[in-house]
């Protein structure tokens, strides 16, 4: 199905022409600024591109060279890659937030000639590794605010640039360059924000950005006259698909926030129809929404109360066009016109048509909230390897708990040790200068390893993912062990704050608990239950039944799948202390440290499979100040209900 | 001497009287104004309050009893007996400062702090409640004010005055009920200074006049000083209202005479006494005379309506603080 | 002119031009006070000039004279070349000398917005016909203009508050609306009556940075009163010190610190 | 509650400017206006034309009048009874001067006169402020209503002294005399309460409106920026008289057709008029609409409870009225200075808020 490189346009140029001869006239490009939103049509933001495709090429552009962009999104930057296409060079966008030294890296690691940046700020921080960076010819600025002293002999605003482009008319020769451009040529280079080691630059072909484009695209099916905002970091993969990719295929519109204060408000009033974010962006919206829920009269509580929970019960069984009782769709009716229908108004998602979240997992109480405001919320998965797309939920098949089935185009492999394997249109030609790397990433076969553990439904075809492929392990009984899956189900319950799972080599699974303050705090006041400290509330027994039937619960869905059914908790406790990173027990970005843990705890360990009731124990802890001191406590140690695998699988 | 001339001399000395008058209504809105900064609309309708109040107490008058009539079906208008004057006009006093007191407590206790404008308008819907709640309680039928105050002109001056014109010039023709008035005028006009001068009370109304925080610093309440000066402005609501009403009868007309006052403010100046006074006597005279020399003959009359506003808004253009009043100075 | 002056660059680069405005001997009375004492001295293009001095020193009112709401008994004011005959503010306003108040005199009743929209008005020509039929010229008009302010909004970084009431403001943001309204005028001369009186240092420290970038983007005129003395020989080009309405020195921050007389009278005062 | 906002968005300055930007909003205005040009006429009756619907037009127009200057300019006048005299005779002159002129040409004249006249009281205002030019205004008010009846050239000469409005018609139409059709009546005054109401609104938007409003809420700052106070200040009058005269012509020409300068014109005139904008909302045309409303409609609500099921006395009736608008007039000044005006914004808010609470 893949088109050759002859059929149809083979390049973002050749795609900006087709949009500008099919919807000229149409929007392409709006940025709140000045109170309003400015807009482009097709035609206008194609003349802008050209202009500064005329004019990078006075500044003596050859083919081949990197040009950088660094800033917020805003449509000059995004025409600043095409231009660069359109003159034979490769767009590497940069996260503007990075520090000085990682652009230094990324600048000297592409040798970039030419660097498109925002503002002052982003002036600044190159200005300040320029010395380093020999290849550095130019700086193209687009907000001259507080620049006017600057020495200007290799600086120029953007807005001169093109001027001096206008002025070239060497147009022919910017035509001639972006028609030589050949399906297989680069279309950008990204850096990777490397969790390990420096940064990767993975270079995309048109090849895998169009065709991706296309299927994804297709796939829900996006049209001219969808709006996105474009709000994410630029230099992130999915930005490049849904803001160039897709918008160049499908010709829809992209629209630009003010500022990233501004974003919800600016969100508001564009109401996108296609819309993505990571699952912290909508955990934090539906904070908010609860927080100032809490001001409310009570009988808008009440209202609030009763028709999400309506919502709860009918919106999800719509969207997937389940059958849905006449009562209940009349009681959604009636929860859209007075409540449900409001609140996404508010939140600016009122139109939306298809929206997608990933990166992690997003908590099911989350996930099913917005869907039961009737916004078709779905979960990919991908990397910047297979130009974002390795899988996704088709409408009607969507869950909290999968990432869905293989997009269009695309082959997936599970290995033995559970890693998960894919191969696609979209994967990338290799990592810039870093052969050795592509080579242990990609296969000849054009196989990708994507580093996660995961397993396939049998009989619905989704992918899950467990975990991180090198934190997976494996248990006595040689079933497969994912600490975080579970460890990620158990904290899905507000009640958990942390809890740390035991069992890699063991017969069975047992997990450390952290009872969270806030929530468990609130309900012992609620329940008027006296406590002195953390320690006394967190052994309290009515706390440990609740945690008790929280693993339970978790038990029987870990159950649901046999690949993982070995991961249930057969015994846990509750610890007296929360984990701190000033003990060392977590990093500062709250990640526990399995190892350290077992270690300080290992008498706990040991009482758990030790099969002990409750146990004794002493431990060293850091106060703010710094003192240390020892905490002493006596542990209940439960057994929580398991499902026996057998009778699972049967 | 001419009988022109002297018949002009009559007209200032009525127009003087009459000055009077108006001084003393006048007198009302510094009161309130010194001390409170509003500009009370009210006070003419006060003083037709007043005198209905008066009416209806003497003639033993059941407050309401239209409305309740119209309620309950019943037939009550009197309770059958009659207040001798002085009483009733003790009882109507009572009740003016039980106004004094509601208006301070339900209204501008609220409105402290508020634009002299707003207060104004306020107290243009204080006036239409007050005429409502008036014609509620007592009807608003014309009523006669029967004191016993004496009516007609004064022979004695007539012809004591005869003498000094030719033939064709009967006398000065003077209104007993106007001297009357006079009289009463410069006693309160004297009394209400006396008070302000001498009094402990008289003495804490100057310095809130003076200065707000200065006042409430010595301990002075302004609550307790603003219903005084209501209470006083009733009083002289009361005497204005008797007089005028002694003279054309109790009847809406009468609210009209704080319209009156309107100019002679102006002229005066809103914050001077003494302004209030001459100020009514300028108006009154100013008026009379040029009914008597150009309105009448050339205008077809009736210019009192307006003239004193023109004389006024004149004035106010050269003048815009009035005789007395404390010059505006604006900061930047 | 009375003596002509060299246009000269400041050491970060902006020029200094010819005396726009002359105050030649000017003498202010109230009643029997004589408020200004024979007061002379000029303000050039382009440059940052200031007016310290005590509390009580005849500052403001001179800013007043400057502004057209006193004119003095004595002196000459000299602007753009010309002899200034007395005149009314708004008057002095179309001539564009432009001014903030120390206690803020926003117009509390609008919006942001349509306060640094009345900033304009001296801009705006159109008729009230027009304006009574609106499409067309007066929408035109106010659509131009409305760009004007837009830039001037987003230069000083309200854009957030663009459409409220200026009533619900705070005391710094509302110092900075009014400084948008001012700037909205495109003044040839801007005056700041104490732009900083009553800021916490942080609130200063932006206040100076936009009186600086204005100085700077728009190359305008700007004379100032503060009595915090810091500030102002940091942001100043030239100094006028007066005390009890005289004038008792003038001249580059540095050479003010160095008088002897100012330090006796001014920072005398301002150490305790 | 109903607004639906996400989407709506503004790529331009007009759009963003615009009377009413959001589309509920502007759905609404439209169908208002549908209603009252093409429903309304035909259901109509003489009987809801003569109680309600005409007073409230013609009223609208005046309190308008009275808002630009009050609401908008910040200059109480206490003259409108007299300012629509001015309108009235204005029109009952041209109409028997010229006769074969349109009674449209003749009212708009009227307003242009009634203009003049304003603004020439208006003079003192540049040296009275606050209530001292309200208690000015008065003088226009009594002199105006005096002259009207002193001088019988205005009423031409008639024994009775009233002026009665001949028969005219617009269309062929008869919009003035003894048998005029209600909607007629009806049509005429929306016709001008519409185009007036479109009049303000462009007014107060743009640059007058905004020297208006400076000059309102602080007359200092108002010179500084360059608002010449004289020119303002006589504009609002201008055109604040301009309004009042056309309604003071319609109030005459279509609504009563015969009037008695006194009782028509009278102070009560001015004070009712006023206490319109107040509990209306001072600055807003909505204001204007809604308190002359609730002042046209509270009085025959009144009369329909007090007179027609309690049947109580009319005095009796017409005496709680006062009490109730007194006590209304208080009660929205102590609560509400800005009207229902603003409490209808509040709404607004919340609805557009809705489900949250701010």
């Amino acid at each position: 199905m893949a088109p050759s490189a002859q059929s149809g346009p083979c390049s973002i140029p050749a795609l900006l022409a087709r949009n500008v001869a099919q919807h000229g006239s149409k929007p392409a490009y709006r940025e709140k600024e000045f109170g309003i939103w400015q807009s482009w049509t097709w035609a206008e933001a194609a003349e802008q591109i050209d202009a500064l495709a005329c004019g990078l090429l006075t500044l003596g552009a050859d083919v081949g060279d990197h040009i950088a962009i660094t800033g917020r999104n805003r449509p000059a930057l995004y025409w600043a890659m095409v231009a660069a296409q359109r003159i034979g060079c490769v767009p590497v966008p940069l996260y503007a937030d990075a520090a000085a030294e990682e652009i230094a890296y990324a600048l000297d690691h592409c040798g970039a000639r030419f660097v498109v940046a925002g503002d002052q700020e982003q002036v600044d921080k190159i200005t300040d590794v320029r010395e380093g960076l020999t290849q550095l010819e130019h700086i193209i600025y687009l907000d001259g605010r507080g620049l006017r002293k600057y020495d200007h002999t290799h600086m120029t605003s953007y807005a001169d640039v093109q001027k001096a482009g206008r002025a070239a008319g060497n147009i022919a020769e910017v035509n001639a360059r972006s028609d030589a451009r050949g399906y297989d040529d680069t279309c950008v280079m990204l850096y990777t924000s490397g969790t390990t080691g420096r940064p990767k630059g993975v270079v995309l072909s048109n090849r895998n950005v169009i065709e991706t484009s296309r299927n994804s695209a297709e796939f829900d099916d996006l049209r001219a006259g969808d709006e996105v905002l474009a709000y994410l970091p630029m230099a992130w993969v999915g930005d490049f698909i849904f803001s160039i990719g897709q918008a160049m295929w499908t010709g829809f519109c992209v629209n630009c926030p003010e500022s990233a204060d501004t974003m919800q408000t600016d969100l508001r009033e564009i109401g996108p129809t296609y819309y993505f974010a990571p699952p912290r962006v909508f955990e934090m919206q539906l904070t908010n929404v609860m927080i100032r829920m809490e001001d409310a009269g009570r009988f808008k509580k009440w209202l609030f109360d009763h028709f999400m929970a309506v919502g709860r019960r009918v919106g999800p069984a719509l969207l997937d066009g389940k059958p849905v009782s006449t009562w209940d769709r009349i009681n959604y009716a009636l929860a859209n016109l007075l409540v449900i229908g409001p609140l996404k108004n508010t939140l600016g998602l009122s139109r939306v048509r298809v929206g997608y979240t990933a990166g992690e997992a997003i908590g099911p109480e989350i996930f099913d909230f917005y869907r039961a405001l009737g916004i078709n919320l779905k979960q990919l998965y991908g990397q910047t390897e297979a130009t974002v797309f390795i899988t996704q939920q088709p409408d009607g098949e969507v869950r909290s708990d999968t990432v869905g089935v293989p997009s269009p185009g695309v082959e997936l492999k599970i290995a033995e040790n559970g890693e998960v394997f894919y191969r696609s249109p979209g994967v990338f030609v290799e990592y810039y200068k870093n052969a050795e790397s592509t080579a242990s990433t990609k296969d000849t076969e054009g196989w990708v390893a994507t580093g996660d553990a995961g397993f396939i439904e049998e009989e619905t075809g989704h992918l899950r993912i467990i975990d991180r492929a090198k934190d997976v392990g494996k248990m006595a009984t040689g079933a497969l062990f994912a600490p975080k899956y579970v460890e990620n189900k158990l904290k899905f319950y507000p009640n958990i704050l942390e809890a740390v799972v035991f069992g890699a080599g063991r017969d069975y699974c047992t997990a450390f608990i952290n009872i969270d303050l806030t929530a468990v705090g609130n309900w012992a006041e609620r329940n008027n239950i006296a406590y002195s400290s953390y320690q006394e509330l967190s052994q309290h027994p009515q706390v440990l039944n609740t945690i008790e039937q929280h693993v339970a619960e978790v038990n029987a869905s870990v159950a649901a799948d046999p690949m993982l059914a070995g991961c249930q908790v057969h015994r846990f406790l509750v610890l007296h202390k929360e984990l701190d990173a000033d003990d060392g027990e977590m990093t500062r970005t709250r990640k526990v440290r399995r190892a350290v843990i077992a270690e300080k705890f290992s008498d706990l360990v040991d009482a758990l499979y030790g099969g002990l009731s409750e146990i004794y124990t002493e431990t060293e802890v850091t106060y703010e100040d710094g003192r240390k001191g020892k905490i002493k406590a006596t542990l209940d140690i439960r057994d929580a209900p398991v499902i026996d695998q057998q009778v699972a699988a049967e | 001497m001419s009988a022109d001339f002297l018949y002009g001399i009559e007209v200032i000395i009525n127009g003087l009287m009459a000055g009077v008058l108006y001084a003393l209504v006048a007198l009302g809105f510094v009161l309130i104004f010194k001390a409170s900064g509003i500009f009370n609309y009210a006070q003419g309708v006060m003083a037709l309050f007043a005198a209905l109040t008066l009416v209806g107490v003497m003639e033993g008058q059941v407050p309401f009893s239209h409305l309740i009539n119209a309620v309950f079906g019943t037939e009550i208008h009197h309770f059958g007996w009659e207040v001798p004057a002085l009483l009733a006009i003790l009882l109507t006093l009572c009740i003016m400062i039980a106004f004094a007191w509601a208006v301070q407590y339900f209204v501008f206790r609220h409105l402290v702090g508020q634009e002299p404008i707003i207060l104004f308008m306020a107290t243009i819907g204080l006036a239409y409640f007050l005429e409502g709640v008036g014609d509620l309680m007592w009807g608003s039928d014309i009523k006669t004010l029967a004191l016993g105050l004496p009516q007609g002109g004064s022979m004695a001056v007539e012809e004591w005055t005869a003498g000094l014109g030719g033939d064709d010039f009967y006398g000065f023709f003077i209104d007993k009920l106007d001297m009357v008035a006079t009289v009463v005028a410069l006693l309160l006009v004297a009394g209400l200074v006396g008070f302000a001068q001498y009094t402990k009370q008289g003495r804490a109304m100057r310095a809130v006049a003076d200065d707000h925080q200065a006042a409430l610093s010595v301990g002075i309440s302004l609550n307790f000083i603003w219903v005084l000066v209501w209470s006083l402005a009733g009083l002289v609501a009361l005497v204005a209202g008797v007089m005028w009403g002694a003279k054309s009868g109790v009847q809406f007309s009468l609210s009209l005479i704080a319209l009156k006052a309107l100019p002679v403010l102006m002229l005066g100046g809103f914050t001077s006494i003494p302004g209030a006074i001459v100020g009514g006597l300028i108006i009154g005279v100013g008026e009379k005379l040029f009914e008597y020399t150009i309105g009448a003959p050339f205008l077809g009359g009736a210019t009192e309506n307006w003239f004193a506003y023109m004389l006024a808004l004149i004035f106010l253009v050269f003048r815009p603080q009035g005789l007395f009043g404390e010059r505006i100075i604006e900061r930047v | 002119m009375k003596d002509t002056v060299v246009p000269y660059t400041t050491p970060d680069g902006r020029t200094i031009g010819d005396v726009l405005m002359d105050m030649r001997g000017i003498t202010l009375r109230f009643g029997g006070v004589e408020a200004i004492k024979n007061i002379s001295f000029d303000i050039r293009e382009g440059e940052i000039r200031a007016i310290i001095g005590p509390n009580g020193a005849g500052k403001s009112s001179m800013l007043n004279v400057i502004s057209g709401f006193y004119n003095p008994q004595d002196g000459e004011v000299w602007f753009r070349g010309a002899k200034r005959p007395p005149m009314k503010p708004f008057q002095v306003a179309r001539q564009g000398i432009a001014r903030t108040f120390q206690n803020i005199a926003l117009f509390e009743g609008m919006t942001v917005l349509d306060n640094v929209m009345t900033g304009r008005l001296t801009h705006m020509k159109t008729g009230m016909f027009a304006q009574a039929l609106w499409k067309g010229r007066a929408e035109r008009e106010e659509t131009e203009n409305r760009e004007v302010v837009e830039r001037i909004i987003d230069f000083l970084e309200i854009q957030a508050i663009r459409k409220t009431p200026v009533g619900r403001l705070p005391y710094g943001l509302k110092k900075r609306v009014e400084l948008a309204r001012a700037l909205a005028a495109e003044p040839k001369l801007l005056l700041l009556d104490e732009p900083m009186a009553g800021m916490n240092v942080e609130e200063k420290e932006d206040m100076s940075r936009f009186i600086l970038d204005v100085n700077d983007e728009f190359g305008t005129t700007i004379a100032l009163i503060e009595h915090d003395m810091g500030v102002v020989m940091d942001i100043s080009d030239r100094v006028v010190v007066m005390d009890y309405g005289r004038k008792i020195g003038d001249g580059t921050p540095d050479e003010v610190r160095g008088n002897q007389e100012v330090i006796d009278a001014y920072l005398g005062v301002a150490h305790d | 509650m109903f607004y639906r906002e996400a989407g709506d968005f503004k790529t331009s300055y007009e759009a963003d400017s615009q009377t009413f930007p959001i589309a509920f909003d502007r759905y609404r205005y439209w169908a208002v206006l549908a209603i009252a040009f093409l429903v309304i006429p035909f259901v109509i009756n003489d009987y809801w034309v003569n109680a309600i619907f005409v007073p409230f037009l013609i009223y609208a127009i005046a309190a308008i009048g009275l808002n630009i200057l009050t609401g908008y300019c910040g200059q109480v006048s206490l003259g409108t009874g007299g300012f629509m005299a001015v309108g009235a005779y204005a029109c009952y002159k041209l109409m028997t001067g010229f006769p074969d002129v349109s009674i449209v040409i003749h009212i708009i004249l009227a307003g242009g006169i009634t203009a003049a006249v304003g603004a020439a009281f208006g003079l003192p205002s540049l040296r009275i402020k606050g209530f001292y030019l309200a208690v000015a205004t008065l003088a226009a008010q009594f002199f105006l209503v005096w002259l009207f009846n002193k001088v019988s050239w205005f009423y031409n000469y008639s024994a009775s002294g009233q002026i009665n409005a001949p028969e005219r018609f617009v269309a062929g139409v008869a919009v003035t005399g003894p048998n005029t059709a209600p909607w007629a009546q009806y049509m005429i005054c929306l016709v001008f309460l519409t185009v007036c109401a479109l009049l303000a609104r462009n007014l107060t938007r743009g640059t007058i409106g905004r020297s208006w409003m400076a000059i309102r809420d602080m007359d200092i700052a108002a010179e500084i920026i360059g608002v010449n106070p004289l020119k303002a200040k006589l504009t609002a009058f201008a055109v604040s008289s301009f309004f009042i005269g056309i309604s003071g012509a319609l109030f005459f020409a279509v609504y009563l057709g015969a009037v008695e300068v006194g009782e028509a014109f009278g102070i009560q005139k001015s004070f009712l008029v006023l206490f319109m904008i107040i509990i209306g909302g001072l600055g807003s045309i909505f204001g204007s609409f809604a308190g002359a409303a609730f002042l046209v409609v509270l009085p025959v609500a009144l009369k329909v409870i007090g007179v027609d099921w309690l049947d109580w006395p009319t005095d009796l009736v017409a005496h709680l009225q006062l009490v109730i608008v007194g006590a209304l007039i208080m009660f929205f000044l102590i609560k509400e200075p800005h009207g229902l005006a603003q409490l209808w914004r509040v709404t607004k808010e919340k609805l557009r808020l809705w489900p949250f609470p701010y």
